[in-house]
């Protein structure tokens, strides 16, 4: 891993691990470290705390208020966030919503938005699945209808993390119906206090509620609400889908946690026991794996070479990491990953139900973000027209 | 001798009905006070007791028929001991025989707890230390049985709730269903009933576990067959780019391979079944052959239901995902795949090696 | 399993074990044990033997010469045989071409072809594979011309086991160009020491030679070589299939090889070392599961239920249990599996090559018969119908 | 520093005429006399030697991307120990840069007697006696390089060909290569040189070896390259159904699944190099992760490639089959996939934990 780096590279590491130290406050660590899903006041801590220091949107250019680092610099800092156990940067603001506005919303909106997103007073949701329209596009249904100098709002929205806490909603929407299915979107910004919004938390398969359907009826909004050019919505989407090519391996997450998991048995049990150990060797080659993927493809980046179908080689090898890393903490922790109310022992400090929950949860990331199954697909079109 | 499951018109009687009501309870929570009623005015707890001691006669395939069903509901209530160990104690213990009344009436509720960290030991003073595995259902026993000591020195006892030095420490389970850790500490065989000493204490402790594994079994089954069956009809139903998902090759394949692993599980369950029907030594082979499947293949299996149905599956209101969860709580229950691992592959087999 | 069995069937066990032990010479088990490929002689020699007791075509009806079992006879009778290490019975000869004669063959052909298969002293190959058309019969290429009282026959077969010793083949021929790819379809007697005939031999993957290329130039064949009705073929070999649902599984040679591997392992190591347990223990999982589903087909059958799609699914269970059992071999014996001539220690007995050969040739387990792709989508839609 | 393979345009020239040497060569036994000529010829002995050495002064990564193409022809000569051993011993022990100029001329090759199932143990008496694990081309080597004994004691040894007591077994290997077991049976190391000697031997003992793996993994990936490359093509081109075999689901996914497993394996395979390049304490991990991928993932991915290609793909002119066999044959060697679980595994990391 390290052959990767440069001097300066390792050299800043050292500087962003050593401030994070200094800058994270233990009770957020500790948070992280415990929870799946976070509650607005433990990311608006941290954002607020990243900000002070110019951190908080690490990369966006610097004319937006981001540090200007370059594709591997952002790598270490991820990686750095993780291993301190930091509270997770709000996705839907800084990675998908800020760079939309920066790319293609006008000055006015890079006025009103940018700064909420950088200080973390604001957050946002993205209004993308439907609940007919899950890996298929084409079958979005809700529509944005001209009226007047406004935009009428009509339809569903599922699977909307953060939604219940959000404060605008980026949202995509039917604007022509002439047009071939993928072509008629458009982008909009959405107060989520809007009248005709209904918030409906949808409880998950962990038990737990951080998604949400969300309503609309006959929502009013602005002309000044879309964003960019009308039905171009699927193409900014995309854009920026492929700006963020690494973001679904989740590696930096999956190392930490596979690192305390680790560190956890062996401290129980003094070191892995033999049954486990191939799994175990498995689990840790494949993070280094991914990794190292990772690092080729923002390499690739950095030096324009194409890097193929790597946005879908890294969704489907880090989702199935994921829940690799899972499964085996379910059965290294057995009955203390299920009894979810049961002082187990004196020192039962609840990681088996944060597993239990995690495992749960973390059958959706084969399925969001375009299932894997699609994912796969468009790999083997790669190679069959490469 | 059975060769296929719901062999004769009252399996298939018998099924009928108990879908009907557990279907009719699908959406009770455990802790409803009289959820235990409905179950005892339908005749369960004593469905394998002899129609003279007020039961239905039920063979044990039968018993796992209807557990089947109660898992296929997700039904949150723990009846695998009352309905297949007690009766099964109570032909030979006559202190169980007697409580079979009780047991009919609801009265009388049993937990076999089985293997924990520690085991139960037993002082040459006849005191009782040790902690049990969690055991679905043992919150709300009246009636608590363990093997304490090993060997020669065994015995096989019956603890009533209340007993000084028993605890029973409840515990939620992630599934819904309640469970229950016990404790005991130093407390007085004086106070209890030895059921069986020795050898023979040991033996029955073993099969009596085994129908534990096995009850649990059944009702992986019956889930593990409502998650296909539910997944096999939404796939038909679902559209995705403008074809039901069916269609898709990879869905196909995944139903496919599903099947495969419910068909093994259906032949594992038989087996384990007829072996415990018939008893004899091939017993911890079958029952370690399909708690090993259930703690593991069947889990995985329904993880891959989930992902073809998409993330409708993930949300708690659709029975899939619950379905799953029931079976990932079953995973890691009763020592989780290790045990049967140890059993099938730990202890070398004696055979003629007979090779070139 | 002994559940599954009545007093009787017991008892019809006992007795074929002990006729089997003591009608085959240790020089034909000790062959069985060490050779993937079986040579004729090695076959034709346990057939006689079997003839002499009534039992060499144990599945067929007494009218024909069987011993008129009972399936579940059939599978103990199997399963003694693999366990005794008894040489395979002819697949083509005893289960694909006797019965598929008395079936549908006139009473000259059962009069001529029976005897021959029954003592073993004639030998039969299969011609239904070929080149173009693996899993897909509507590309079946070779054709049986009328020409007034003969038939010509021009194409070529792949995949033909056997061939270079066999006596005879069963050939799929297109008879009729004008109907469905499927209907045209013809079988026939073939000579394989017939004019026009070229048996080459095919080197499988494992190095050695059991499969073969037949070309066919002009073979011309009397009318009397064609079975059954014309452009009949691909129904009376469905037929067939269908009444040979369980034969794929091979549950008995992986009990038997399994049962082995594992003695062996147990005895050069004193037990199974731990980090192969879980694989162990997964395999006699598969075997048990495997076994009694056969018996459940063989049950249904009896009892005339429809056994539905279970047939592939043997098919697709059976196969990828083969090779998780050669895959084990291979990871247990390591070195000794590779190193094909060295005497790796004093008691190297070669069991190692003949584990190496039997897993590189088991790759073709999951391909032949109807790939297990094909069989999974024949399963899928028996689900979804039903 | 490298971020990807072929970076610089020396890269992909070196790529080119390995790969049309290699291909040149694709069909050549083993034990054609002159065959290892061509090679020395061609300049590979002396490659990663400095230029001043005579050699070509190749980097590791250019080494190992030699050693790829001579992978994908699947050639039977072993060159990785002359390859990549040999000079960077050189650089440290003069009796080895001594043999370099012989190493070039192909008069010299080198065995490493890797790890086996005694290991050499090095008696008071200078005398080493022990079986080493089989070795690929060792068969033909000149000179043999082992370490005898452990930690103070060891010895870093080279012996000749001919040393008393040195045996050299030959045999061949299932995919038509060819090794050898090495035997010394009470050799004096006064008849051999001991070039390093205690802790610094085993050190560079260790080093040594993970060049074999490095060098071994690189054939594998070259090798893993054209079974995918040919199979991708062939399922574009074979029709079943009225279909390209490409149109099918199964397959689409099978080659997607397939290619992310060579993505990884290229990773891993860089990774491994650049540790190699660099040295320091990351480089046994480095090469356990490659080592662990190219012993067991690799060979299950190029079965799946044969199971989407068919028939086809079992016959021994079909070269897919034959690059199974030869990764198969590599995952056998050098103590199969369990000795990198061990390393990866088997010792606790220092960590700190920290939990909740």
């Amino acid at each position: 891993m390290d052959d990767f780096f440069t001097a300066e590279e390792r050299a800043f590491r050292e500087t962003v691990r050593a401030e994070i130290a200094a800058m994270l406050p233990e009770h957020l660590a500790r948070h992280t470290r415990s929870h799946l899903h976070m509650p607005r006041e433990v990311m608006a801590e941290w954002n607020a705390i990243l900000h002070s220091r110019g951190w908080s949107a690490h990369h966006w250019p610097k004319e937006y208020g981001g540090p200007g680092w370059t594709p591997i610099q952002r790598f270490i800092f991820e990686s750095e966030l993780a291993r301190a156990d930091a509270p997770p940067i709000s996705v839907f603001g800084i990675y998908l919503v800020g760079p939309t506005i920066f790319s293609f919303g006008s000055p006015e909106q890079k006025e009103r938005y940018l700064p909420g997103i950088l200080s973390g007073e604001e957050f946002w949701c993205q209004g993308y699945s439907e609940p007919d329209a899950g890996s298929d596009l084409a079958r979005l249904r809700t529509t944005a209808r001209r009226s007047g100098d406004k935009w009428i709002v009509n339809g569903q929205k599922a699977w909307t993390s953060e939604g219940h806490f959000a404060d605008h909603m980026i949202l995509l929407a039917r604007t022509n119906m002439e047009v071939k299915p993928q072509a008629g979107l458009s982008l909009f910004v959405v107060p989520m206090d809007a009248p005709g919004i209904t918030v409906q938390p949808v409880i998950t398969i962990d038990g737990a509620h951080s998604v949400n359907s969300v309503f609309l009826d006959d929502v009013e909004l602005d002309a000044t609400a879309l964003i960019g050019e009308v039905d171009q919505g699927w193409t900014y989407a995309k854009f920026l889908l492929n700006n963020e090519r690494t973001n679904n391996a989740q590696i930096h997450k999956s190392r930490r946690e596979f690192d305390l998991l680790r560190a956890r048995i062996e401290a129980e049990k003094g070191e892995i026991p033999v049954a486990w150990r191939e799994q175990v060797a498995r689990i840790e080659t494949d993070l280094a794996a991914l990794e190292i993927t990772v690092l080729r493809v923002l390499a690739d980046e950095t030096d324009g070479r194409d890097p193929g179908a790597k946005a879908s080689i890294l969704k489907v090898i880090g989702s199935q990491l994921q829940q690799a890393i899972s499964e085996l903490a379910m059965e290294v922790l057995g009955e203390e990953a299920v009894a979810t109310g049961l002082p187990l022992a004196n020192d039962n400090d609840g990681y088996g139900a944060y597993w239990a929950e995690k495992h749960l949860f973390r059958r959706v990331v084969t399925i969001y973000a375009g299932t894997n199954e699609i994912q796969k697909t468009i790999i083997a079109k790669t190679v069959f027209k490469g | 001798m059975r060769r296929s499951h719901d062999q004769s018109e009252t399996d298939s009687l018998l099924r009928a009905s108990a879908r009907e009501f557990a279907r009719e309870r699908e959406e009770t929570r455990a802790d409803a006070a009289d959820s235990w009623r409905a179950f005892v005015e339908a005749g369960w707890p004593g469905m394998g007791l002899d129609e003279d001691s007020g039961g239905l006669g039920a063979d044990l395939h039968q018993c796992c028929l209807v557990l089947q069903e109660a898992g296929r509901a997700l039904l949150v209530e723990t009846a695998a001991t009352d309905i297949l160990v007690a009766p099964r104690l109570a032909q030979r213990a006559p202190a169980i025989a007697a409580l079979m009344p009780d047991l009919l009436e609801g009265r009388a509720r049993f937990a076999l707890a089985g293997q924990g960290d520690t085991g139960f030991s037993l002082g040459a003073n006849g005191r009782v230390t040790g902690r049990s595995a969690l055991v679905p259902g043992a919150d709300r026993a009246t009636h608590v049985l363990f093997l304490a000591g090993s060997g020669e020195s065994a015995s096989l006892c019956l603890a009533e709730r209340g007993t000084a030095g028993l605890r029973i420490h409840p515990a939620p389970l992630l599934d819904g269903r309640t469970a229950a850790r016990i404790d005991l500490d130093a407390a007085d065989t004086g106070n209890m009933t030895v059921l069986f000493a020795g050898r023979e204490a040991c033996d029955i402790a073993v099969e009596l576990e085994a129908l534990l594994l096995c009850g649990a079994a059944s009702e992986g089954l019956g889930a593990f067959e409502a998650a296909f069956e539910m997944t096999a009809d939404y796939v038909q139903t679902r559209q995705q780019f403008r074809q039901p998902l069916a269609s898709f090759q990879a869905v196909e394949h995944t139903i496919a391979d599903v099947y495969c692993e419910l068909e093994k599980f259906r032949s594992l369950h038989m087996a384990m079944v007829s072996a415990l029907s018939a008893g004899g030594t091939p017993v911890p082979q079958a029952v370690a052959h399909a708690r090993l499947f259930h703690a593991s293949d069947v889990v995985r299996a329904v993880g891959r239901l989930i992902q073809i149905t998409g993330g409708i599956a993930v949300t708690e209101e659709y029975k899939l995902g619950r379905i799953y969860r029931r079976l990932q709580t079953d995973a890691a229950l009763f020592g989780g795949p290790r045990r049967p691992i140890e059993i099938l592959a730990g202890t070398p087999m004696a055979k003629p090696a007979s090779f070139h």
